[in-house]
């Protein structure tokens, strides 16, 4: 076990995907020598100079010349700096990566990993700040990940690097100082498996990313007053660990949602559809999200902290929905 | 200016023949074919424009790849593909080369290194650059070949590529084929020049126009690029300038372009030009050129055939192929 | 009352659009003197030739005109000749024209209607089929419409073209030549406002576009059976008309979202949402989401035809949920 | 080369020096007021590139239009904004440019044209683009400025955008500021070209180098464009050669870049250049500069104490102009 940060952690998940397989390549801007404007490529291009590219600032051929190079069995690693930028990239994520295997009928695959740092970074405002998750989730040949601690984020990026898939790979920019243990040899962690964070056993409450710790803060203040919160993490959304949902359902009965991005058509809005379709049974009364607002990120502190979900907010609905089901039992 | 003929032994010369009537054929019957309710989705023909596929995959080794257009069978068939599998393809059956799923915009041959059709405007033109970047990380003296039309060069794809390919001398040929239209829109209302090479500049990249129609002088200009590609010298922007006969897809009457402007070109048709010149050529003999094209309508009669008898596909089989690898369906 | 096809009640829309506003003006590519691909804009280029734009094939420099001009007071409608290349234009969409009025406080704000060619057109394959409303009903700033007759289409991208908000105005293809009345002297038809299509006690199908018509025969079938059911047509899908669906749950309580768009994160989600949220004490029983299955869109019409949800399928999932219903209660 | 400054009246000449003054004193001041934890997102200082906003925005009228970038609080300063409102933005104050909701990446001064800074590298120009295209519709003489990065000029917006606008002859002026690096990547690791203004001939587009740390010799320039996009004759790019003097944002060492290379920028500072030059013109002393720099002491002083001054928003506030017009709330 060592202590590390997210960002330490995924750095070191590169490091050895890397020195297994020469395949292994990181594509991104300013990640090179200057090690990424987060650090987390920080050391790799001093130990493996020729592969890792620094490109002009050129989001699409970028994703293109990593998606490119995978068609020919290469294992690239693109980041882009703010997934806001991933807007200029949609055409080589939606139409060339993500159909390449489907519109061949198998005979080609496209295996990029896109590390997509997201979230606010606080008062980075509404083009540095955005969770688009849920446009990638809704685009058929994608692989989603979003882990929430450093040993999640070091086992997951090499499984989204080992996967024969496009993967994206969802990073929270507040999560990169965070620290947490990591077992020296890591088992392997496929995609498609969830976490229980935290057992209970009144409320299941979904989330993944910085939310997740809120959701986490959320069950602790909800412990003090008697309710059993159960805090779910999929960390991967797709595959969706739909087993797990239920599994969660099954001991709560109850279900909150809670992510960064704006509610509306958010991955909580596939959650809940997959609870009301699948679980319905489970379910003693209606579903909860506490989502990011539908607005875009705004710059100043206290409108970032309104539009946003924390644990204040999932802990008052957690109180709400007992308080509903009680007054409409009665 | 051109490639003397003199200089290519005679069965090479004959084999450009062959694939130039070869791709003239396919489309013709591909567009007969799609009339008669053989074909559902989409024809770009190329016709017209066989000398540029036809002269570029010559100047070709095993090693390399291709990213093609919307416009792509040309490109296909010059690389060598099996008509069969494209017929089957755009018949929509099992056989085709992507199991009916892709049909005509994104077909593909991996053992030929065509890394496909596009259906996007400018799409191939990166994962050219990807592919080229690949093969250099692997040693290879493999080049990267992407084909694309007057159009796309107003794509950012376009711009981003030629930048990095050349930044980071990159073994890509970029070949621009110059036919004036993009769908129908003419180039001078689509960009402010006429020689697209000219663009090559913007990124100290060598720029070379040839002539589209003349298989020899493709030949030519891309085999300097590719030698230039393999040795280190980094890439380069071929403008091919030519003309498709026909509308921009199937359906399309052309209307859009003048009775003159289309006569001129097809006054420059590239398999006449080639095959006046062949014939002046004491080597070759008119009955050897009416052989090659009589073998094609067998070959294209058969190809026909074998993507009629081809099965249609399982519908269940749509779930499939989502995902590569094991873990192939749809997860649910 | 005239007949008249879907695109040609989109035509007129715009032309009266044009017409009672010189802001109004079309830009696309070849929509001019070709009319547009799909014969959408024919005529209009003789009769405005100096507001109908034709550009080269630059979507991100095409939507960004129109934003631009649009910042200046334009009033300007782009077309995306299929909605799949949207891909490219992304940033111009969701990082500009979407984010105007709420970065700027307000103070500035970004009208363009933006009209997206969607859906299959029958064998057009994974790269010009596509449903992308989902993207753009996750970001904030953005207005969606899909209008799924003639005369809501003319109402409605007359309303859209009006409106201070970006729009985007999803079309489909397979509706341009269906033919419906068309009241001469139309009503403003403001966004938000759902309809029902087809009255029914037993169930709600929501849906739009092209399977709305499929929901419809899947009522027809379904009334054979003996199965009566409501047909709601949201018409935008934001705003959405949530007083509309509880008004129809109300009457059925029982639920059935219908789509082309692949269902993981599609608005299906969002509906499901909505309706596991607010309408929960309506429900009788879980939910059902019809919709394209989580596959790119085959090029073979087999395939197709598997992916896409249909009145066959509708019909059966209505079936299916009812028998449920009578097996779990006994 | 320079437009001799004995053309321009003393007035005109102290007023470019106040406002570069200015630009370089907000700057200064900002990235105080941020390490005194007053100010809190990303700050993009303009130091070193003054002459570049200041020339330019001295050639523009009252019915011209800009975008900027990241790095805007210059050009929107030369335009004549008002650092009070601009300070209360960057401290996140309700009588912020955007009230609180946009911080330097996003500021906007609808009154001045000034449509606004970017956080996206490029998004401006196709903003401009459009911009001048309405400007053009309703028959104004304005012109739009997009002022962008040498880094900018790779991304696929550049070019699509510079095409589009010498295709219609927009009256737009692209003022590429190369300030040598994007980020921390040298203009050799991100294109294989020194001279930006090289790019316009792949658009038929005047193409001009200006000295971009000599304010006279910006306004020479861009006042030449903008007579060319009035009178019809279509966009021009601007390539002002400069040197940001600071890290890229604030927190940034610039360590990335040799100390000679610094240094030999340093020495070329535009306030100095300008400082000298005036000096030497027998109108004006140092009595009057010292007067200009303490004028702008007071006014930043009361600028920051006026955005400290300013009340904080509300939190629901938040929900507010997500859409414009009367429907300001988001809908939930
Ligand atoms: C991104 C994108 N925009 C638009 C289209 C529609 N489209 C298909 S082909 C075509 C014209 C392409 O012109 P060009 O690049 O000159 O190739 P050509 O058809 O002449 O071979 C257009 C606009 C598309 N497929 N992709
Ligand atoms: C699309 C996009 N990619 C990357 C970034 C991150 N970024 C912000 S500024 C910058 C460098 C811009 O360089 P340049 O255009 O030369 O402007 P300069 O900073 O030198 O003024 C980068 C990469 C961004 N904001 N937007
Ligand atoms: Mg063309
Ligand atoms: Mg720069």
């Amino acid at each position: 076990m060592t202590t590390m940060t997210y960002a330490q952690a995924i750095r070191e998940g590169l490091d050895e995907a890397m020195t297994a397989d020469n395949e292994v390549f990181l594509i991104g801007e300013d990640i090179g020598e200057a090690g990424g404007v987060f650090g987390v490529t920080k050391g790799l291009w001093g130990k493996y100079e020729d592969r890792v590219f620094d490109t002009p600032i050129s989001e699409e051929a970028l994703v293109g010349a990593a998606a490119g190079a995978a068609l020919l069995g290469g294992r690239p690693v693109a980041e882009i700096m703010f997934s806001d930028f991933s807007t200029l990239a949609m055409d080589m994520l939606v139409n060339q990566a993500a159909k390449t295997s489907y519109m061949t009928g198998g005979r080609l695959s496209c295996p990029i990993t896109v590390r997509m740092v997201t979230g606010t970074a606080g008062a980075t405002a509404a083009q540095h700040s955005q969770s688009l998750e849920a446009w990638f989730t809704h685009t058929p040949g994608l692989k989603c990940v979003a882990p929430s601690t450093p040993a999640d984020a070091k086992a997951l990026i090499k499984t989204a690097i080992e996967d024969p898939d496009p993967v994206l790979f969802f990073e929270h920019k507040m999560l990169y100082n965070l620290k947490g243990e990591v077992p020296g040899e890591l088992d392997d962690l496929p995609l498609g498996k969830g976490k229980v964070v935290r057992s209970g056993s009144d409320v299941t409450i979904v989330s993944y990313l910085k939310t997740l710790h809120e959701a986490v803060k959320a069950a602790e203040n909800l412990e003090s007053d008697g309710i059993s919160a159960e805090v779910f993490d999929p960390r991967s959304l797709v595959p969706f660990d739909r087993e797990g949902l239920g599994a969660s359902l099954e001991r709560t009965g109850r279900l909150v949602i809670a992510h960064e991005a704006p509610t509306t058509n958010g991955f909580g809005a596939e959650i809940a559809a997959i609870a009301s379709e699948s679980f319905w049974g489970l379910l003693k009364g209606p579903l909860v999200r506490v989502c990011g607002r539908d607005t875009p990120v705004p710059y100043a502190p206290e409108l970032e902290g309104f539009v946003l979900p924390d644990a204040q907010r999932i802990t008052e609905s957690v109180h709400q929905m007992m308080k509903q089901e009680v007054a409409t039992k009665a | 200016m051109t490639q003397p003929k003199e200089k290519l032994d005679k069965g090479k010369l004959l084999e450009l023949y062959r694939k130039m009537v070869l791709i003239r054929r396919f489309e013709e019957k591909a567009s007969e074919l799609r009339q008669a309710g053989f074909i559902p989705g989409f024809l770009h023909p190329y016709i017209g424009q066989e000398a540029v596929a036809v002269g570029t995959c010559a100047a070709l080794e095993a090693s390399d790849v291709i990213t093609s257009t919307h416009r792509g069978h040309g490109h296909m068939l010059a690389r060598g593909a099996d008509p069969k599998r494209m017929y089957a393809e755009l018949y929509a059956r099992q056989d085709g080369y992507n199991r009916a799923k892709g049909g005509s915009l994104h077909m593909i041959d991996t053992e030929l290194g065509f890394l496909g059709a596009n259906g996007i405007v400018g799409g191939g033109i990166p994962l050219a650059t990807g592919a080229a970047l690949q093969l250099r990380r692997k040693g290879s003296k493999g080049v990267a070949v992407s084909f694309f039309g007057d159009g796309a060069t107003n794509q950012g794809s376009f711009h981003e590529s030629l930048n990095l390919a050349s930044l980071w001398k990159l073994p890509v040929i970029f070949v621009c084929e110059n036919n004036l239209y993009g769908e129908f829109t003419p180039q001078d209302k689509h960009q402010p020049i006429r020689d697209i090479a000219r663009r090559a500049d913007s990124y100290a990249m060598p720029g070379e126009i040839a002539d589209g129609n003349n298989v020899l002088d493709m030949l030519r200009v891309t085999t300097e690029a590719a030698g230039r590609a393999r040795s280190g010298g980094g890439p380069t922007l071929v403008e091919a300038k030519t003309y498709r006969h026909r509308g921009h897809y199937e359906g399309d009457m052309g209307r859009y372009r003048s009775a003159e402007e289309v006569e001129e070109w097809m006054a420059k048709d590239p398999i006449l030009n080639l095959e006046t010149e062949l014939l002046q050529d004491s080597r070759i003999a008119q009955q050897e050129l009416d052989h090659v094209r009589d073998d094609i309508e067998e070959q294209l009669d058969a190809a026909a055939g074998f993507a009629e008898a081809s099965p249609h596909p399982h519908p269940e089989e749509a779930l499939e192929d989502v995902f590569a690898g094991s873990n192939r369906a749809a997860p649910s």
